[in-house]
């Protein structure tokens, strides 16, 4: 019971989880860091320390193209995630009045992400297409007369999927959030003469920060980093950070693909500092 | 601040699905007086209050304020401000900004608002907090703020939903005072919700006590405390021994009840009928004891035998058990007993005067 | 008159609205997937429908021309399982850990949050290399558990906090007092209190296992889980048996998801 | 060898030939399990030099072995083992069909076919007792269109970039194979004129590219295609009517009763090949079993099994045992089909009466412009093909 | 059940890092007595407590319990058994097995488990709720379970961390008997940690005050609340008013101190000097009130004027206002207050007897 002795015990409790991220994590990085610096040819890496990979990926135009594409993405995925995600939570937490009813439609929610992330993925392509689903549907029903080319293989289609896929990461958090406010500060902005919505806007919408922030953070880290949604939802047609990188990887330039992965990872870690500024994610669980 | 703050519920009833929360009830409550709602837990004493604030719908029955049926009425239609037990206050807003709130929602420009605030802030000594957050605060200082929010909008009527419990003894007791003050100085309406005795007691110009949705009598805080109408009421304001026996007289002259071996003479009660039962109180601070049975108290006593003696203070409990097992509780002033004071284990008749027997109805 | 007054605001309307289209759009590619896997033993992975069979479920059991569907599918299974269990075991002592102040306890929380936003890739890309640089062989029950376990612990980890954030010391505090050593208050008394919380993490671990793929990608060895699998398929399968799986899966979940749902409504009914 | 059955050879390919049949006919056959692990070209060539130990044999195609076989991950195979050796097409051997044909540019297989002993990673110039691959499937590849939608014949590659086709034309983004194409269309069109479309030099490659971002930017791709099967999804569903193309996958979309031509152009095919390669660290038994699956490979029945896909076998003659007379002639002598013509799965492919597109063997393995080919610029044309990609 | 339950604290520190939460302390409780310590929130009875349990880890200094120095031992091995604020009960365990859980730790066979575990729950009257889940009981129940689970490792020490706080009044004071009682039948010493003054007063023999880590008294509790050591002390104990002025005499027949133009006569205090500040408090029940200065008062009252008068049921306090603007409270019973009724704003001289006059030390 004396204060080493427990603190002993707390050295034992966390080595697990200290040595996988240690080796499944830290080491990792750091040979990502170490190769960026080393040379290539069409089937080895070399060691070496050259800046090449460096000085090649910042200088040509492609990188910051891509770059932009895929803040675009990111920034578009983030906006309609947020906007649909905080509805549904809104919904969830203030309208629905039951617990039971809350887990159903929860579970109504939840059920779509059991299946393959891939095999949802594609599910649009069919849904989506020239000759698809949709199209079909509008012909036949006299709206359009031509296909809608713009709904498949373009930038539509990238941020439609990633809205389908991630809007759920969003709607959890802010939910979470939102049961967490006091009902009572609802009835007191009422009782203090705040409409629906003056009350959403100056109580629920700074009080879900934190979730909000924490729903970002993913929505926008995985976005950041996709690249099988950009390869099948544009058809191969657009590039994304993410994408770069496993191609590259394909083509064995592991070194370049470095250099991208290292420059990817600190601009994420910029954005999510910036969002970490805004909530202490360890005071609000 | 004229008479608009007169509150009137007529046949009021709330239903949550099935379970009946608020039955039926009848009350006035005049303007500008404090009126204090209490009863035990679940008694539907929030529910009241919450269908007055416009926060709960009223299923049956309705409210008027000041005249006005204001039943179908939003919370800030009805000229209320309520005190939430938690006090509620916005987290993410300074002091300032949670008691401004009001006026923000009633578009009032930012500098008037800062004004009105200080003002408000000053009114309940804390204008040196106003850049605090609520979290920065002592209970009682947060009580404060949550009592100028819900001043700001110059309601007619407050409504306080438990507004000491969080408190501790001392800083229950000044906020006590202030409240006390502050509805004299405003002469609006007060319905405050309170589980503590003491505390309707002190405050109130008028104690309302539920049971189990019911009001189950209303009246001055001395009429409550000294004139229970029931067992239950008895007991739960407290104060009082309650003695049960079967009358075997009752004319213009007497009631004679019986308990055991032992006859007790009350005050006249015209409902009594001879052979029915009938349950009377004395009050704790009113039994004396004595060696014997005091002169004329004949039909006024009970032996009994102390079992607990409790040092309270300015008072003395003191426990004594009758010969068939029944406790009764005396109070005595620290200096009365001092007087005579007494022991575990000593015999004694317990013993009153017949006018301060009080008959329950 | 109880009732009219009980009315809902407009907005919640339109919010319900609102809502029944999210769920539309969250199910409507799945139904295509619904549809397109009743295609007929001709038909293809796009519209138009050319027959209607059973075809691609019964297909869907057999051997395929390519890949290897059953064998990774029971190692995605046994991945997750045992991702499931290490996740369970570790968080929870993580979380212990984490309820005392220790040296380095933020240096692991942030590696955690690090671990969370680190794209999946760049885990994948780093375990990859480290193998390929130490010419050690990845395998699905080395690196790609590695890899895995990274993502998990995160998950499990703030999920721990928020359970010991409201679980009361006094209670272990309590079994010391009655005499529990460490081992056994822990047995008797926190495990069977957060054990509806270490359920959740197990069925959230085991999912984001069940269904990563990046993080797989160049850890996974020699051996394709199932995603990989199906991703394989994407590019060299050209029938709707994909779409076959995918209906079987929801159905599936919906079963399950449906009968605990039920089994937990029975249970409150019988206690009530 | 008295245990070879408790063998177990592990084998990697892209899903073209790493077919299951093959592995249950192998139990069959030879007795020992073969597992086969199917991964897309990117996956295969990664896994080939980053995981040499994952594997014991690699099912990759001539232009990654480029790669793969100098990162010393593969064993060369004594042409002594291989009974069926003499059997092997010659454009493996000397790289001519016939004795008179021309070599073709790029990465011919014969190339990068053999190396100077039993420990070199050197490639060879001339055949040796040491072969890097032995070849298993390969084939010529052209412009897959969909007649019905386009409704005029189309003779050169210049047609993919024809504007009549914008928003319904797609490209293969593998970068090595797709380079090759974009520069046998920007040769028809007579914009570029190269030394060696097989081995480009920057300029060319800068040249190349940039007709094709311009392409892009003017909207002429519908998507691009990486894998076999996204090629025929992309068909089939009328996304795209006109699109570089393998012949199964042709074959794949008529099999689906919708209309579909390999069309044989006047600037020859873009060809390609495969082969299987040995792992390093295979040796005793295992490495007896893997001869005997190589032999086993070359006697015929798997490539009779491929030529029913559409591929050609590197045995052409061996093949023609497994298969019927009417099976041979539609498949390698360019002659109309007597009977339904049906898959190795019984599916049938063709009615009676079908001619195959582009002709027989010879007509089309003798009209090879170009090889898939790793370029002396590789670094340099992805960099500039992963421009095209973001553009 | 000898004296083993001796408790001893000598010069017991307990830091946090930097800070401080308890100074040094020294602290003897005899067996078998029952000990409250009280003291504002902070001020370190919990974690006086907590260290007594061998919760927490003592910074510095010994503990002894009955005669054996425990500073280091487990909890298990100190004989003291601990109920915690919020009872603490397992909720996944039914009343038996959390009764039985130290006996299963002891490995007790399970039928001697169930049977000591019954004869505890009949013990607090709670047989009858072996089977149900500590959720399905109320807060007086459980607590008893709480106590019987305490008791059932047969302690020589029962450590209570502020056990009634959770109840309502009326179970308050019925839990306050059945503890008194509880400690009387075992004999076993109780330290028990409160924040209310009623309760530390009525249940102890010995009552210990703390603030800001330190033990500002220790004594009976008459002792602390008739003669508080410091105005601190009177302050929370309540029941005191205290008046500040100069010693302007003390010698060995009285001490007389000037407050303003007043003069207050004290009794005899060796400690005090002329021209000094002088403390000195009267209790609130021994104030008069009186229209004329009393004879023989002239020096120990003073002029006031009624601020408050607030009914409490068994008393009345008011609160009287003097020139100066010192409040004075005063309480009165009911009873005295009905002989003598008065009102705000009245003016009246409040007095008081010399002897009532408690110097602060
Ligand atoms: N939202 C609700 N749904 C269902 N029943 C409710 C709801 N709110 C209150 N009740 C029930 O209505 C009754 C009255 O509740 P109410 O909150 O008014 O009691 P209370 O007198 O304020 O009690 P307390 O002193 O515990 O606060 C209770 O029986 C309660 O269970
Ligand atoms: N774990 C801790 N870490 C740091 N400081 C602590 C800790 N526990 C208690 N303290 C500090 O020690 C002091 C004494 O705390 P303690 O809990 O003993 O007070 P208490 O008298 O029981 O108060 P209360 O009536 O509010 O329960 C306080 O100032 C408190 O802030
Ligand atoms: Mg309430
Ligand atoms: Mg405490």
């Amino acid at each position: 019971m004396s204060a080493s002795n427990s603190k002993r015990g707390s050295y034992f409790l966390i080595t697990p989880m200290a040595l996988v991220f240690a080796i499944f994590l830290v080491i990792p990085l750091l040979t990502i860091v170490v190769v960026s610096f080393w040379d290539y040819d069409e089937y080895r890496i070399l060691p070496d320390f050259i800046l090449e990979n460096y000085s090649y990926l910042l200088g040509t135009s492609v990188t910051w193209k891509i770059y932009l594409n895929t803040f675009k993405y990111a920034a578009l995925t983030w906006a309609f995630t947020l906007g649909i995600g905080f509805t549904v939570a809104y919904f969830l937490a203030f309208h629905v009045r039951s617990l039971t009813w809350q887990i159903v439609l929860f579970m109504v929610c939840t059920i779509p992400f059991w299946t393959s992330n891939i095999i949802r993925m594609i599910s649009w392509i069919p849904f989506l297409g020239r000759n698809g689903l949709l199209n079909q549907a509008l012909m036949g029903a006299g709206v359009i007369h031509e296909p809608l080319e713009f709904l498949l293989f373009s930038d539509f289609a990238v941020v439609l999927a990633d809205v389908h896929l991630y809007t759920l990461f969003m709607v959890v958090p802010i939910f979470n959030s939102m049961m967490r406010i006091d009902r009572s500060l609802i009835e007191a902005a009422r009782d203090n003469g705040a409409s629906a919505w003056a009350t959403l806007r100056h109580v629920i919408l700074p009080l879900s920060k934190p979730g909000i922030a924490i729903g970002s953070i993913f929505v926008i880290t995985v976005v950041m980093g996709d690249f099988i949604t950009v390869r099948l939802m544009s058809g191969g047609q657009s590039a994304s950070v993410g994408l770069q990188i496993s191609n590259e990887i394909g083509l064995l330039q592991y070194p370049a693909a470095a250099a991208s992965a290292v420059v990817l990872l600190i601009t994420v870690l910029l954005i999510v500092t910036a969002l970490l500024r805004l909530v202490d994610i360890r005071k609000e669980l | 601040m004229t008479g608009n703050g007169a509150i009137e519920l007529i046949a009021v009833s709330k239903y949550y699905g099935s379970t009946i929360a608020v039955k039926s009830i009848d009350l006035k409550i005049p303007a500008g007086a404090y009126c204090c709602l209490i009863g035990p837990s679940g008694c539907g004493k929030t529910t009241t209050l919450r269908m007055i604030a416009g926060h709960e719908v009223i299923s049956e029955g309705d409210l008027l304020i000041g005249q006005r049926n204001v039943t179908e009425l939003p919370p800030v239609k009805r000229g209320t401000a309520m005190m939430f037990q938690n006090y509620a206050l916005f987290p993410h807003m300074t002091c300032a900004e949670n008691v401004a709130f009001g006026l923000r929602m009633q578009g009032v420009s930012p500098a008037e608002r800062a004004e009105r605030a200080t003002e408000m802030l000053a009114r309940v000594h804390m204008e040196k907090f106003a850049d605090r957050k609520p979290d920065q605060l002592s209970g009682g200082q947060q009580q404060r703020i949550a009592l100028a929010r819900a001043l700001i909008t110059q309601p007619e009527v407050l409504l306080l939903d438990e507004p000491l419990s969080a408190l501790d003894p001392f800083l229950r007791a000044r906020m006590r005072d202030e409240l006390r003050r502050l509805q004299q100085d405003l002469g609006i309406t007060f319905v405050h919700v309170t589980h503590a005795q003491d505390e309707a007691l002190a405050l109130s110009d008028m104690v309302v006590v539920m049971e189990d949705g019911v009001i189950r009598q209303q009246g001055s805080p001395e009429e409550i405390f000294n004139r229970p109408r029931s067992r239950f009421i008895a007991n739960f304001m407290g104060g009082q021994n309650i003695f049960k026996g079967r009358v075997t007289r009752a004319d213009a002259t007497a009631t004679i009840i019986e308990r055991g071996p032992d006859q007790f003479v009350l005050p006249v009660h015209g409902d009594a009928k001879t052979g029915e039962d009938l349950e009377f109180t004395i009050r704790t601070d009113l039994i004396g004891l004595a060696q014997e049975i005091p002169a004329g108290a004949e039909q006024c006593q009970i032996p009994v035998e102390i079992t607990t003696v409790e040092y309270l203070g300015l008072w003395v409990r003191i426990v004594a058990t009758t010969i068939d097992g029944k406790d009764i509780t005396l109070m005595k002033t620290e200096s009365e007993f001092r007087r005579a004071p007494v022991r575990r284990k000593e015999k004694f008749i317990a013993y009153w005067e017949p006018e301060h027997a009080h008959v329950l109805a | 008159m109880a009732v009219t007054r009980e009315k809902r605001p407009t907005a919640f309307y339109f919010l319900a609205a609102f809502f029944a289209l999210f769920v539309l759009f969250l199910y409507g590619p799945m139904l295509t997937i619904f549809i397109l896997s009743f295609q007929g033993p001709n038909g293809g992975l796009t519209f138009p429908m050319n027959g209607f069979s059973f075809h691609w479920f019964v297909n869907l059991f057999e051997q395929q021309a390519v890949g290897d569907f059953g064998g990774s599918f029971l190692r995605s299974l046994k991945l997750g399982l045992i991702v499931m269990v290490v996740t369970v075991v570790v968080s929870f002592m993580a979380g212990l850990a984490f309820r005392r102040r220790f040296r380095g306890d933020t240096v692991v929380f942030y590696l955690a949050i690090a671990s969370l936003i680190v794209p999946s890739i760049l885990i994948s890309l780093g375990i990859g290399l480290l193998f390929n640089i130490f010419q050690l062989q990845p395998q699905w029950y080395s690196s790609a558990l590695g890899a895995h376990l990274t993502w998990t612990f995160p998950f499990g980890l703030l999920i721990m906090f928020a359970v010991f954030n409201r679980f009361d010391p006094s209670f272990e505090e309590a079994a010391r007092d009655l005499g529990a050593s460490n081992w056994q208050t822990v047995r008797h008394v926190v495990l069977p209190m957060v054990a509806p919380s270490l359920i959740g993490v197990a069925m959230f671990s085991f999912t984001l296992s069940y269904d990563e793929f990046a993080r797989t990608l160049m850890t996974a060895g020699s051996l394709n889980t199932l995603p990989l699998e199906i991703y394989g398929m994407t590019t060299n399968v050209t029938t709707p048996v994909l779409y076959a799986l995918g209906t079987l899966t929801t159905v599936f979940s919906f079963v399950v998801i449906g009968l605990a749902f039920g089994a937990v409504v029975l249970l409150r009914r019988r206690k009530a | 060898a008295q245990n070879i059955k408790n063998v177990t050879l592990r084998q990697f390919g892209t899903g073209v030939s790493n077919i299951n049949a093959v592995a249950d006919k192998v139990k069959e056959d030879l007795g020992f399990t073969l597992q086969m692990t199917a991964l897309d070209s990117d996956a295969v060539a990664q896994r080939a030099v980053t995981q040499p130990n994952s594997f014991d044999i690699a099912d990759i195609e001539y232009w990654i072995c480029k790669k793969v076989f100098p990162a010393g991950t593969l064993q060369p195979m004594d042409t002594n083992k291989i009974k069926n050796y003499d059997k092997i097409s010659p454009l493996f051997i000397s790289g001519k069909l016939t004795p008179d044909s021309k070599i073709a540019q790029g990465t011919a297989p014969h190339k990068v076919g053999f190396v100077e002993g039993p420990d070199s990673t050197d490639f060879a110039s001339a055949p040796t007792q040491w072969m890097t691959l032995i070849p298993t499937i390969y084939n010529a590849d052209t412009l897959g269109i969909r007649p019905d939608l386009i409704g005029r014949p189309i003779t050169s590659w210049a047609e993919l970039l024809n504007p009549e086709f914008k928003g319904k034309a797609s490209i293969l983004n593998i970068p090595s194979i797709g380079i090759m194409d974009a520069a046998m269309v920007s040769e028809a069109m007579g914009e570029i004129t190269y030394g060696d479309k097989g081995n480009m030099t920057k300029d060319e490659i800068d040249q190349t590219i940039a007709l094709m971002i311009k392409a892009k930017q003017d909207g002429q791709f519908r998507a691009f295609w990486k894998s076999f099967d996204e090629s025929v999804n992309l068909m089939s569903s009328g996304e795209v009517v006109i699109q570089s193309m393998w012949s199964p996958a042709v074959a794949a979309v008529r099999s689906k009763g919708i209309e579909c031509k390999y069309q044989p152009l006047k600037e020859g095919y873009r060809a390609w090949g495969g082969g299987i390669g040995l792992a390093k660290h295979l040796s005793g038994l295992e490495l007896e079993a893997a001869y005997e699956y190589i032999n086993w490979y070359l006697s015929g029945w798997v490539g009779a099994y491929l030529n029913r896909q559409g591929y050609y076998s590197a045995a052409p003659e061996t093949a023609k045992k497994f298969m019927t007379e009417d099976e041979w002639g539609y498949w390698m002598e360019g002659k109309e089909a007597q009977g339904d013509i049906v898959s190795p799965e019984g599916k049938v492919m063709e009615k009676a009466g079908a001619v195959r597109d582009g002709g027989s063997y010879e007509e089309r393995m003798g009209h090879v412009a170009c090889w898939n080919s790793v370029m002396d610029e590789n670094k340099h044309m992805v960099r500039k093909w992963n421009e095209f990609i973001a553009a």
